[in-house]
């Protein structure tokens, strides 16, 4: 129990306390948030194991991703006093409900895929995303699809989620003229018979399509595509960066699909997280999964450094300037990530059934 | 005897509509069962034909306790209902109900035979072979439950109130009908309101208040009888 | 509006709608046999359906194949897909059966009133879709390659592929050897028989338990082979496919007058190519609320659906 | 003898409750109210308490969970139970009550510019406007019976939510955010802020009396026996001079207007209300609830609607070796159902007319 | 005149259920409607109170046409009826049933009821009181509080006979009250029908006793094949040889 601090005492003080995770847990969108989760527990796990002693508590509420569940479950964490510091909530619409609950309870959040554009400017003190919003995951999936893809005729589609949707019209509008045709689909466990779209898809003549969505309807868009002999592309956003979209569609189909994300490939991850979050949970990590390790460690750098109440990390997040295994982190007043230091990333599906880092995009 | 049924309760939820009935009806003979307004009379014939538990006794067909079988096991074994309300299905046509009659049976020609013999005896329903049930008229229903009741060849045929609904001159048809089938070998239990026409036709007769037998007897005996004639023939 | 969008494609769309019309069709029949007969909605019988997605999967999983799998030659292709259809008829139907058998048989020894059997049908819907759902995380599961749609002949711009053509022709060939069964045949009236006054057909002989039994299975087997058309066509399952698919499959029954099986057949076709056009004109996303403004359109002259209930009663 | 001395010949508490005089039953609902005000403090009786209380949720909150599903509830009870109209689509009506308030006051509405309401002065527009979708729905199904009117329910409800989803003014998923919580301050602080959920659970269960009473005096009279006597034959109604079209109207009219109030309190309580929230399982939830409890009657529909919140709820956080039941909860549930409704399908707390009924029936099972 | 039928023709598809069929009824009388098995004397209740639409044709009441009118309408507008099938609310108390019947005329509206105001328990009580009084008239008091499935098909019909009358009808239409009764309850039943036109109602009667009819109408229709073949006094209707030749038969025992 050397501890690195050079100030062992008060490290020893800030023990006893908790940081929570907040998301969906079960349900349908379950998926991402454990992927969160796990990154966020592992996080944990090895501050404990370096102090040798259970210092800082994992606390798990399952909203179930829903707006509806949210608020219930929010009161019950802010009721946990011993609470300091929260990762979450992963999806736009329960941080609308949830929030509003953590800003009065003064508990800090720091969202590590939560990208809707507006949550920054609800002045929410207590807000902070580890990710660039849905303005820079736009322009950025637009420009591959003109500079990389080279398409001339893009068909765009989404789910009319907030976020698909969201993503769709910033793509739509950076296209300008390449954008052939438009459809929406409904959302995730509303329709699996995408035939209508499908059939306009193929005479579109398109050669990408641009779907705003999860992967969990992209997966069966994609199969059923190419099962009418469509040869295109498919391009997404961090929502379909799952290997779920290719167990759905079959890996020959899923190869050569595109994703973006506002996040760097977790295999380049520094330090032996990769391998770490393997190791523990079985599996690898998945989508967002090292920004949520990040934020844990944001936090627990900050209860380190004594910061042992949730106003007072709170504070410390506005200076925070940490350098995380996916990135580097700084906020701004709103609690959005220093413009400076965004990065999109494309990632292609290979043979493998998952998708790999293909290249950083720059826009502008 | 064909059928014994010794002490037989049956309750409807908490109305005991039978109070331990014992009847008997012998092989050939048409047995009628008079009584008021809530008697018993149509309870008895369901616990007979099955389509009501009973909660005592014990009901024997043909030698065999036939208590706790099912109502179609029953039919299999020769018990046939015309039912009060008349039953009928409404969505087939009058054809179909006949033939429905003869569910159990698989002799074709014999099927159709029968057919036959109830557009004879009903020349009203061949006139309506192809009408639905539902839309048929009271007494045209009524007509179609009595046919569809022979078309099973059963060994016991129920009759429960077969003149209900029918114009005079039908019921005078309706009761020839009866003694012509169980001269063929039928036998048969009716419940008749006209009990006048029912005991002059029938070998014996029981008579049913509040769900006990009160009184049984030759056909001819109850129609003599004083308080018979009182409460069931009206003053002639 | 989109004219284009529905003009340009309306031979494709008209295609594959009727395909998946036929699938709706034929998993109706479910619903429309059980009204018939109860006089209620088998709420449980989407999870019917979706038992048959699983099992055909699962048993050509034990062939090795999933969905990244190669497609299997001609000769492959013709014994997994009768394997994999017999398996989904047996999983339907026994899942059917023990529906009727755990949620139905007691309240029917009971006489329970009918929305009594509304609401276990939905217990036993909610229980079988989201056991299935804990057990497979609520992931998908994609359906190997066992026919690769190929193009069959071509009508104008419309290509039909062998796929659509499968799905289509057994949908007809199914619901005409059902309605050959019901209307002709002895145990066919019996089931008629007990839809339309339970006491009189026991008066007639009738073993209703049996009966009842009968037509779940029927619905069971229907559905099975209408999982396994799903399977093949979407080309992906997962816990709540029966229920999605099973709202339509509901409405296609009511459409077409439920209890009437022909009327499903017809509901199932309409659905399905409407579906397709409304999406085709308005977007992907309008496509449910079309077929329900369709349904509330025709009910509202046709109180009864578009061919009425027949397996029903006439007049009350 | 009486119609009195046939139904109140009922034993248990029923029983019990019936035969005694007007007072002692004054008494026992001024407790049971009195208890019910409390439950947010129920965590602090010793040793039942805590299992009471839900864990993975804040109690006070699942309590006004609790509540707007007993809202709706007893509306739907209104309909299916009174007037026999089986709604597969209340929750459209929920919906219409929430999309109401939150267009007149949210600030991402549309309206907001010309409204910009406080939730109170929303409440009254929102309701009469689920008043008129119950009449819009009405209106069609009217010459509709019992499962094709389901289906068109379940068919509106969706129409609804697809609306919702997409279409500009109703904003989809995104939703409606800072909708206005409900009036009134207390020491300086507003009463209903968005930590404490005491007060909300409060409002719904003052909301939940009046509707009870309201319910009640309609069952109780000339409306009451129409709804009943259309349910059981509506030609025969009809003909013995029941204006069924009306009736089945106000029955529509009635239900939705309570749903709307549930629509209106979620809505004031969550501050935010998206399209995800007004699914189709919603619906069948609660027509369970109903059912389970005892369609028919207000105490069945209270106790169904409260279970169908409360079990999910309270199978958060406990877990059985390492798996959480949770994940379970709902195939758990549909357990729940199964055996409530094969043991008692009468449901749980049946109207006395029901609870006959059955009794009845069940002794009348012929031998199988 | 009460009520005219003015030539009137019903058909369903290729069934002609009446044909041309013509009569009226005057005030306090007891008419009776008789004839063969489906001459469609059932279907003329129907056409009457709304049920079907006469294909052509009119029925008059008090000089108004019901027909096209609602049902509940013409219930209200005073003829109300019993049905030969007995359609009681079976779950409703018999004294409920009677009350569905006496609010026909009740104005209760939904917030007077919902506020309890003075009308609501004025008419609350007057028509509990009204309909067990009618339940006494027709001899049921006894099982006022059962629910009517529990009653025998004889006090169903006593019921049926005690709802329709709570509607305050002028013109009571009675389709077969007698069938399932026996000759001395027939006797009962034929001194209630007295009672009840004594009460100032006229009584339209369908019936297949013929000492019933015969003992209680002032006048009788007789219809065969939905053709009216006959119209008089009793004496006359059963001296009449068409009458004799398609209903009556040979005199038996009952006629
Ligand atoms: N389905 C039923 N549910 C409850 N009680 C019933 C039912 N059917 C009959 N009863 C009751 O059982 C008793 C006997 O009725 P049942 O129908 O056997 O009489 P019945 O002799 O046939 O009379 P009727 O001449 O009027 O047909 C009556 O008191 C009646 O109220
Ligand atoms: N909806 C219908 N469709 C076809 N035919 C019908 C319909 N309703 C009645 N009928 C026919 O019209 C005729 C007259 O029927 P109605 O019920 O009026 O006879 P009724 O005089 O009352 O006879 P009953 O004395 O037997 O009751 C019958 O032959 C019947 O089959
Ligand atoms: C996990 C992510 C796909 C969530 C998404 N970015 C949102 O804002 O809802
Ligand atoms: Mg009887
Ligand atoms: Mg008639």
């Amino acid at each position: 129990n050397s501890g690195s601090s050079s100030d062992d005492t008060a490290s020893e003080g800030n023990c006893g306390y908790k940081l929570a995770f907040f998301g969906a847990l079960t349900g349908s969108a379950a998926n991402l948030g454990v992927n969160i989760e796990q990154g966020f527990e592992l996080a944990i796990d090895q501050y404990n194991k370096a102090k040798g002693s259970t210092c800082i508590e994992v606390a798990k509420f399952d909203s179930q991703g829903e707006a509806s569940v949210a608020p219930g479950v929010a009161r019950s964490l802010v009721a946990d006093k011993k609470i300091l510091g929260i990762v979450g909530p992963p999806f736009s619409g329960e941080s609308e409900a949830a929030d509003p609950i953590f800003e009065s309870a003064g508990i800090p959040t720091i969202t590590p895929s939560a990208t809707r554009v507006s949550l920054a400017s609800k002045g929410w003190k207590v807000f902070h995303r580890a990710v660039a919003n849905d303005d820079a995951q736009g322009p950025a999936a637009a420009a591959y699809i003109k500079d990389n893809l080279k398409a001339q005729k893009v068909f765009v589609a989404d789910d009319q989620s907030a976020y698909g949707a969201g993503l769709a019209d910033v793509v739509k509008s950076t296209l300008g003229s390449l954008v052939v045709q438009s459809d929406k689909t409904e959302g995730d466990g509303k329709q699996a018979d995408f035939s209508a779209l499908v059939q306009k898809v193929s005479s579109s003549g398109a050669t990408a399509l641009f779907y705003g969505g999860y992967y969990t309807n992209a997966g069966i868009i994609r199969k059923q595509l190419t099962a009418a002999g469509w040869k295109g592309t498919l391009v997404g956003g961090d929502g379909m960066k799952d290997p779920g979209l290719s167990k759905a569609s079959g890996v020959a189909a899923a190869v050569g699909t595109i994703v973006t994300c506002p996040c760097s490939p977790p295999e380049a991850a520094g330090g032996t997280f990769v391998n770490d979050y393997k190791a523990k949970w079985n599996q690898d990590a998945g989508t967002y999964s090292d920004v949520a390790f990040d934020a844990a460690n944001i936090f627990l750098q900050g209860i380190d450094a004594g910061n042992n109440t949730p106003q007072k990390l709170n504070d410390y997040l506005k200076t925070v300037n940490y350098k995380g295994i996916a990135n580097t982190y700084k906020f701004t007043e709103t609690g959005e990530l220093d413009p400076s230091l965004i990065k999109v990333w494309a990632f292609k599906f290979d043979n493998s059934g998952d998708s790999k880092a293909d290249v950083e995009i720059k826009t502008s | 005897m064909l059928l014994e049924i010794d002490n037989v309760t049956l309750a409807y939820g908490r109305i005991q509509a039978l109070h331990g009935i014992s009847l008997t009806v012998g092989e050939g003979e048409v047995v009628a069962l008079i009584g008021a307004n809530g008697a018993g009379k149509s309870t008895t014939m369901r616990a007979i034909s099955g389509l009501r538990p009973v909660s005592q006794g014990t009901i024997k067909f043909d030698g065999q306790d036939i208590t706790k079988l099912r109502a179609d096991l029953r039919v299999i074994r020769g018990v046939s209902q015309s039912p009060e309300g008349r039953g009928i299905f409404p969505g087939m046509t009058v054809r179909e109900n006949l033939e429905m009659g003869a569910y159990t049976r698989r002799n074709r020609t014999e099927i159709n035979e029968d057919l036959q013999r109830a557009f004879t005896l009903f020349p009203r329903l061949k006139e309506r072979e192809k009408q639905t049930g539902g839309t048929l008229s009271g007494g045209e229903q009524q007509m179609l439950a009595v046919g569809r009741a022979l078309m099973s060849r059963p060994k016991l045929l129920l009759l429960d109130e077969p003149s209900m609904g029918l114009a005079p001159m039908l019921i005078q048809q309706i009761f020839d009908i009866i003694v012509e089938i169980n001269q063929q070998g039928t036998t048969v239990l009716l419940v008749e309101q006209n009990a006048q026409q029912a005991l002059s036709r029938a070998h014996r007769a029981y008579v049913l208040e509040t769900g006990r037998i009160v009184k049984e007897g030759t056909g001819r005996e109850l129609l003599n009888d004083p308080a018979v004639k009182d409460a069931y023939l009206g003053v002639a | 509006m989109d004219f284009s969008g529905l003009i340009d494609n309306f031979g494709p769309l008209t295609v594959t709608g009727l395909a998946q019309g036929a699938i709706i069709a034929l998993f109706a029949l479910g619903y429309t046999l059980v009204y018939g007969v109860l006089r209620l909605i088998n709420f449980a019988h989407s999870e019917v359906f979706l038992m048959g997605t699983y099992a055909c999967l699962i048993v050509w999983g034990f062939f090795g194949l999933d969905q990244n799998s190669a497609a299997p030659s001609v000769g492959g292709m013709l014994l997994y897909l009768v394997i994999g259809l017999v398996v989904a008829i047996i999983a339907s139907g026994v899942t059917a059966l023990a529906v009727e058998v755990v949620a139905y048989r007691p309240l029917r020894r009971r006489n329970a009133p009918p929305l009594a059997f509304l609401i276990t049908a939905i217990g036993a819907s909610l229980f079988i879709s989201e056991l299935t759902g804990v057990l497979t995380h609520r992931n998908q599961r994609g359906v190997p390659p066992i026919i690769q749609a190929k193009p069959l002949f071509t009508i104008g711009d419309t290509t039909v592929t062998n796929l659509q053509l499968l799905i289509i022709v057994l949908a007809l060939v199914m619901m005409f050897v059902l309605d050959r069964f019901i209307n002709g045949s002895r145990l066919g009236r019996g089931i008629r028989a007990v839809s339309q006054n339970p006491d009189s057909a026991a008066l007639m002989g009738v073993n209703k338990s049996r009966v009842i039994a009968l037509v779940f299975l029927l619905g069971g087997l229907m559905a099975g082979i209408a999982a396994v058309m799903y399977d093949l066509k979407i080309g992906v399952t997962r816990y709540d496919a029966g229920f999605l698919l099973g709202i339509d499959a509901f409405a296609a029954a009511v459409l077409g007058g439920i209890g009437n099986l022909r009327g499903a057949l017809l509901g199932g076709l309409l659905l399905g190519v409407l579906q397709n056009y409304a999406a085709g004109l308005f977007g992907s996303q309008w496509l449910h609320a079309a077929s329900f403004v369709l349904l509330v359109v025709i009910l509202l002259f046709r109180p009864t659906g578009l061919l009425g209930e027949s397996l029903g009663r006439a007049r009350a | 003898m009486s119609e009195k001395a046939s139904f109140r010949s009922n034993g248990g508490v029923r029983g019990w409750y019936g035969r005694q005089p007007a007072w002692v039953q004054w008494i026992v609902i001024a407790i049971a109210l009195v208890l019910a005000f409390l439950l947010p403090y129920a965590g602090d009786i010793p040793l039942i308490g805590p299992q009471i209380v839900t864990e993975g949720i804040d109690w006070p909150s699942a309590l006004f969970n609790m509540s707007y599903y007993v809202l709706l509830a007893l509306g739907l009870n209104v309909v299916v139970g009174y007037a026999g109209l089986l709604d597969l689509g209340y929750v459209g009506f929920f919906a219409v009550g929430a999309y109401g308030t939150a267009l007149l006051t949210s600030p991402d509405s549309v309206l907001y510019a010309d409204t910009g309401w406080k939730w109170l002065m929303a409440v009254p527009v929102a309701l009469a406007l689920t008043m008129v979708a119950g009449l819009i729905l009405g209106w069609p199904t009217l010459r509709l019976r019992g499962d094709y009117l389901a289906i068109v329910t379940l068919g509106f409800a969706e129409i609804i939510r697809i609306f919702a989803t997409s279409t500009t003014t109703l904003r989809g998923d995104r939703g409606f955010a800072s909708i206005p919580h409900p009036p009134g301050t207390w020491n300086g602080e507003p009463i209903f802020g968005v930590t404490d959920a005491v007060p909300y659970f409060w409002l719904g269960l003052v909301v939940i009396i009046l509707v009870i009473l309201g319910v009640r005096n309609l069952d109780r009279s000339r409306v009451g026996r129409s709804w009943l006597a259309i349910r059981e034959d509506e030609e025969a109604a009809e003909i013995m001079g029941v204006r069924t079209i009306k009736y089945k109207l106000w029955a529509f009219a009635i239900g939705a207007f309570i749903g709307g109030l549930g629509g209106v309190l979620f809505a004031g309580e969550q501050g935010f209300i998206n399209s995800q929230t007004f699914v189709l399982q919603f619906s069948i939830l609660v027509l369970a609830g109903v059912v389970m409890g005892g369609s028919g009657n207000m105490a069945g529909a209270i106790l169904g609607g409260a279970l169908i919140s409360y079990i999910p709820d309270r199978l958060r956080g406990i877990s059985l070796g390492d798996t959480d039941l949770y994940e379970y909860r709902f195939a758990l549930f549909g357990l729940v159902i199964i055996i409530i409704m094969v043991l008692r399908p009468q449901g749980l707390i049946p109207s006395r007319r029901r609870a006959m009924e059955l009794k009845d029936r069940e002794k009348e099972v012929a031998p199988q | 005149m009460l009520l005219e039928v003015d030539h009137v023709t019903l058909r369903f598809g290729g069934v002609v259920a009446l044909n041309d069929v013509s009569f009226s009824l005057r005030k306090g009388e007891i008419f009776g409607l008789i004839g063969p098995n489906g001459a469609g004397k059932t279907t003329c209740f129907n056409a009457m109170t709304g049920v079907y639409r006469p294909t052509s044709g009119t029925i008059r009441f008090q000089g108004e046409s019901v027909v096209g009118k609602k049902k509940h309408e013409i219930t209200r507008g005073g003829i109300a009826r019993t049905f030969q099938n007995v359609r009681l609310f079976p779950e409703m108390t018999a004294l409920e049933n009677v009350m569905v019947g006496a609010d026909a005329h009740h104005k209760t509206s939904v917030i007077s009821a919902l506020f309890r105001l003075p009308r609501f328990w004025q008419e609350e009580k007057s028509g509990r009181a009204r309909s067990l009084e009618l339940l006494r008239f027709v001899g049921i008091a006894h099982r006022a509080g059962d629910v009517s499935r529990n009653l025998s098909y004889g006090e169903q019909r006593r019921l049926e006979i005690a709802r329709a009358l709570a509607t305050n009808p002028t013109l009571l239409c009675l389709d077969e009250p007698a069938a399932g009764f026996n000759p001395a309850e027939k006797e009962e039943l034929l001194q209630l029908i007295r009672k009840i036109r004594d009460t100032g109602v006229t009584v339209l009667l369908i019936e297949h006793d013929m000492r019933l009819v015969m003992g209680v109408t002032d006048r009788i229709v007789v219809l065969e094949f939905g053709k009216k073949i006959a119209e008089g006094t009793p004496a006359e209707v059963r001296d009449n040889p068409a009458v004799v030749a398609a209903y009556l038969g040979v005199p038996t025992d009952a006629a």
